[in-house]
């Protein structure tokens, strides 16, 4: 994993995170269905797009907390998110109207880093999330998507050109036998398994969030015996 | 309408958000004890039902480190300190207040007696008041849990105790199952529930105590809004401190100041006069 | 699914709603003193985020003229009864298990040890479950408080001191204020607060209490739907009872019965079932 | 006061509301201003009127508790009720579009005895909503009504013929001097003068109600040193 990991307790990290951060009200374009997930289009307003593999906080309506979402996309004038309703509070998302507004706080984190030699981005179901934006970054480099069913498969069309398995089968067959710097999003099982195959991989993580900026220590994930918060040291360790 | 507004303990870190921190009257350390502490196991937080459940068990680096580099580095953005301290005995409350003692950083002690998070400590609140102010000259905020059955006598007994003011309250205990498996959300188990829904519960608290003892109370719990500041004015604090509203809106302090200084406009004239249109209506302490 | 449905103490009527308390598996009577008692001076409700307020005061008959003409009455409806009952003092728990030791129609006997609408009992919940034991042989169930810091605790003695099962919860005392006098909206200020923002906390006691103890436990708190239901089985109770839900829906029994139904086609197969599934996670008592 | 008054507690009355109410889920018809109070119109499906001077309890969408509303109108196969938007409840109600649904239980409680002889309606502001049924059923009676202001008494209208005043000037000034039975409805401070001056005088009492059927004790109010409650002895008294 890479980036500094904290010690322990408050204090420990020097990411500014309101520093790059703004807080705005966003207009909803569209939100559109992609296989099963959703494809929420917001203006963008003011806010940067910030490095992929980054996150937003989206206020998510008649929740009390925000939810953290990967941008997904960055079309001119647009912040555009890809959900899967799996709650309360993603299907309040995926349920917006064009014209509704709603609370961002952004762009949050640490994204993956961008100096790479031999990219492969590697997905698993809503893991494909932050790749449309990283392709972009990266000039449209290989990438392995594996998703659950043909249904969530359709999802693949957002990502021109990659190679898809749908289970039984699994993406991690499909890692490259040469040298590669792999990038990857996906269910912790998969990253695991991911890392196993790939010491260096740079890898986005998830963790329940509460705020996004290192306020409430709710989004710790072990990293050698510590917890550290995914929120400001990751989410891409 | 000059009402200090503060971060609840716990609800921010100055560091990490020191652009957050500055808009604040006072930063509020997340909880200190003598030892680090790792804290809970993930998953620690669950929205459930209007409530944030959180079992963070007070992750922190311990006294010593805070006390040396923490402390430090908060004094230097120029915002006023106040350090919550906690644990598990008499001792380990003393032993924080006494290493606080001389450090001018330090402008207030808050004592978290009320943590849900973590096992319940085997001496009475009153106790751990005892041995604070036996530590220490610095003013001590007793921060209060809102379950127990009488807090208006255990602010009796708190302020008895040497307590300069309350703190109220800290986060009820609460459990949310994960729907598919029936099991609960956080890892383990129940979790401190804190949010709107908590703001009746309260405001109960503070109404209780202030009709109780004369001590100043920093009003915590659901604030959201330059109107529940008024509420919480109305039932008897003198601050607030906000929680929750920050983890959904790191802008809400200048914010709810906005809201308060246009109900002021509404005629809302000052903090003073909202008390005392609430507590003409004293006998109702009763219950 | 085989959960038996209650209404809670003090939230239904059964000789002016017969027909709702057909539909329960047992009518809990509202709390009753060994005096008449007025209750509190109106208003006594409001509604405030999700919770309501409500602070009656414990008005009822008394226990003779409970016995000697409501109890007949009651048993005339062909359900079974449960009597709660209240009081200040360990006397007055007392008197009225007496009373009622030898009425065929009190099939249980629930001790209402927390209501927060009326001043504190000086001695202690254990105290008044002993006194309670000595007066009756009929099942007790101790009716407790989630205001308190360590309800776990709290069921082991009241299980130590000889009761036969747990009604948990009664109210969190809450406040609600007027938003144009600023004045509390209650005659007596504070008041217990109850409906679906009290379910978590609710939860969480009963979890706390299922590893603890060994009684049945009848879950109390916020409960609206089957699928809350299914939650409290899962966090070790064996029964529920509606409260706040019955005011707002007074056909919620079969409505809540029939949502049960459909969850066991869902393959929750048997309250039974619930359990295991979620105390697969027993180390989770920790917290 | 009219009624046999409850001794006390439990089982002191008779009165087996759900006996003759109903619950059903209605479908709103229309919302009409009436100057600043609303018209609520829903379908009346199943459920029968009542007596005047009973009440039902709607439904508030986002609330918990339904909150109790006198019947203002029975026009064939409607329900409608006046409202006004005085706080979070009846401002939802107040909002609700054609079409939406909510459940009504009624009717609930002691309506106004018909069987008078020389009756005479008093109303004060949102006291007129039971009106317009109650003068219907009594053939169009007398009238007077007393409103805040010259918008409040736009609300007239629903009562052709009605005598109005509008304040500083009171409703309690009109009141006849001959003999007459009144039966009133309005602010608590308008019930007591008309009282005052017709002892003999039906009148219709508000309290807080969290069921309307007997089970909360509530919506006590005092009658002759006791608490009885409104819902069942009332809220005609
Ligand atoms: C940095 C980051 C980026 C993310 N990007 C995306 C994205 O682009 N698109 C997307 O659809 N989702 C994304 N997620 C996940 C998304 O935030 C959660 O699915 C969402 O918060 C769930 O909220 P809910 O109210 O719908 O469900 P909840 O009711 O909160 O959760 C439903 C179930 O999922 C579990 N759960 C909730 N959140 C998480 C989580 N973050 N990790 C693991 N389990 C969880 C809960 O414990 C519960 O059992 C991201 C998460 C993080 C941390
Ligand atoms: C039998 C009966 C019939 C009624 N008929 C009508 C009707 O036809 N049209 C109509 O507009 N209203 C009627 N009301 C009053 C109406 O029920 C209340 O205005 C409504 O419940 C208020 O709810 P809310 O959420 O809007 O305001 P809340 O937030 O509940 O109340 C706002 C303020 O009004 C006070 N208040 C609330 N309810 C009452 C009450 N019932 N009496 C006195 N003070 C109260 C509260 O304490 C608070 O200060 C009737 C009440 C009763 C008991
Ligand atoms: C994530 C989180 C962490 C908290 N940590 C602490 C803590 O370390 N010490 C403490 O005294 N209170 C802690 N609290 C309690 C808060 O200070 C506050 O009392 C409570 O959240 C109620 O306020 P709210 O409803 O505005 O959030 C914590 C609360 C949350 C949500
Ligand atoms: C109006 C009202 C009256 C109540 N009266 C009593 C009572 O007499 N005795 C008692 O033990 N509990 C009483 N309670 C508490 C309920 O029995 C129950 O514990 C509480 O309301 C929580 O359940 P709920 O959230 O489903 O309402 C009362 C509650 C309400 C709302
Ligand atoms: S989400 Fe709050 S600290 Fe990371
Ligand atoms: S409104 Fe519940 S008893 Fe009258």
């Amino acid at each position: 994993m890479k980036g500094q990991h904290a010690v322990l307790g408050s204090g420990s990290s020097q990411t500014q995170v309101l520093g790059t951060a703004r807080r705005e009200r966003l207009t909803v374009v569209d939100n559109e269905a992609v296989g099963p997930y959703v494809l929420l289009r917001l203006e963008r307003s003011g806010m940067e797009p910030g490095v992929p593999g980054q996150f937003f906080m989206l206020e998510a309506p008649g929740q009390l907390l925000p939810r953290p979402m990967s941008l997904c996309l960055a079309p001119p004038g647009e912040l555009a998110f890809l959900l899967e309703p799996i709650g309360p509070g993603t299907r309040a998302l995926a349920a917006l109207a064009p014209q509704e507004r709603i609370y961002v706080l952004g762009p949050l984190g640490n994204g993956f880093d961008l100096a790479v030699e031999r990219p492969v981005l590697v997905a698993g179901g809503i893991g494909l999330a932050p790749m449309p934006y990283l392709s972009e970054a990266l000039g449209g480099p290989p990438a392995l998507l594996g998703f659950r069913s043909e249904r969530h498969a359709e999802a693949a069309r957002l990502l021109p050109g990659a190679e898809v398995v749908v289970e039984p089968r699994l993406v991690t067959e499909l890692l490259p036998g040469e040298p590669s710097d792999i990038l990857a999003c996906g269910p912790e099982p998969m990253l695991e398994a991911v890392r196993e195959l790939a010491p260096s991989a740079q890898l986005a993580w998830e963790a329940p969030m509460a705020c996004g900026y290192g306020a409430c220590y709710g989004c710790v994930v072990e990293v050698e015996g510590r917890y550290i918060r995914l929120c400001i040291e990751g989410p891409v360790l | 309408m000059n009402v200090p507004v503060l971060n609840a303990s716990g609800c921010l870190d100055a560091l990490t958000a020191p652009e957050v921190a500055a808009t604040l009257d006072a930063f509020v350390t997340k909880t200190v004890t003598p030892l680090p502490r790792e804290g809970n196991p993930p998953p620690r937080i669950a929205e459930v039902d209007g409530w944030m459940l959180n079992s963070i068990g007070l992750q922190n680096p311990g006294i010593e480190v805070f006390s040396t580099s923490v402390l430090p580095r908060l004094q230097d953005l120029g915002v006023p300190l106040w350090v919550s301290v906690g644990g598990f005995s008499s001792s380990d409350y003393k032993t924080c207040c006494e290493r606080l003692d001389d450090l001018d950083a330090a402008q207030v002690i808050e004592l978290n007696l009320s943590c849900p998070n973590v096992d319940e400590a085997p001496e009475t609140v009153v106790e751990l008041v005892q041995a604070s102010r036996s530590a220490t000259s610095k003013p001590l905020y007793a921060k209060l849990s809102p379950a127990t059955p009488d807090i208006a006598e255990l602010a009796r007994s708190v302020a008895d105790a040497g307590a300069n003011g309350l703190s109220l309250v800290n986060t009820l205990r609460g459990l949310a199952l994960d729907q598919a498996t029936l099991r609960p959300r956080l890892a383990l188990g129940t979790g401190g529930a804190s949010g709107p829904a908590l703001r009746p519960i309260a405001l109960a608290c503070v109404y209780a105590c202030a009709n109780a003892v004369e001590l100043p109370i920093v009003g915590i719990g659901g604030v959201m809004s330059g109107a529940d500041v008024i509420d919480f004015i109305a039932a008897g604090a003198s601050a607030v401190a906000l929680g929750t509203v920050l983890f959904a809106d790191p802008l809400s302090p200048a914010r709810i100041r906005d809201e308060l200084e246009r109900a002021r406009s509404r005629g809302y004239s000052s903090a003073v006069e909202i008390r005392r249109l609430a507590h003409g209506l004293a006998f109702a302490s009763r219950t």
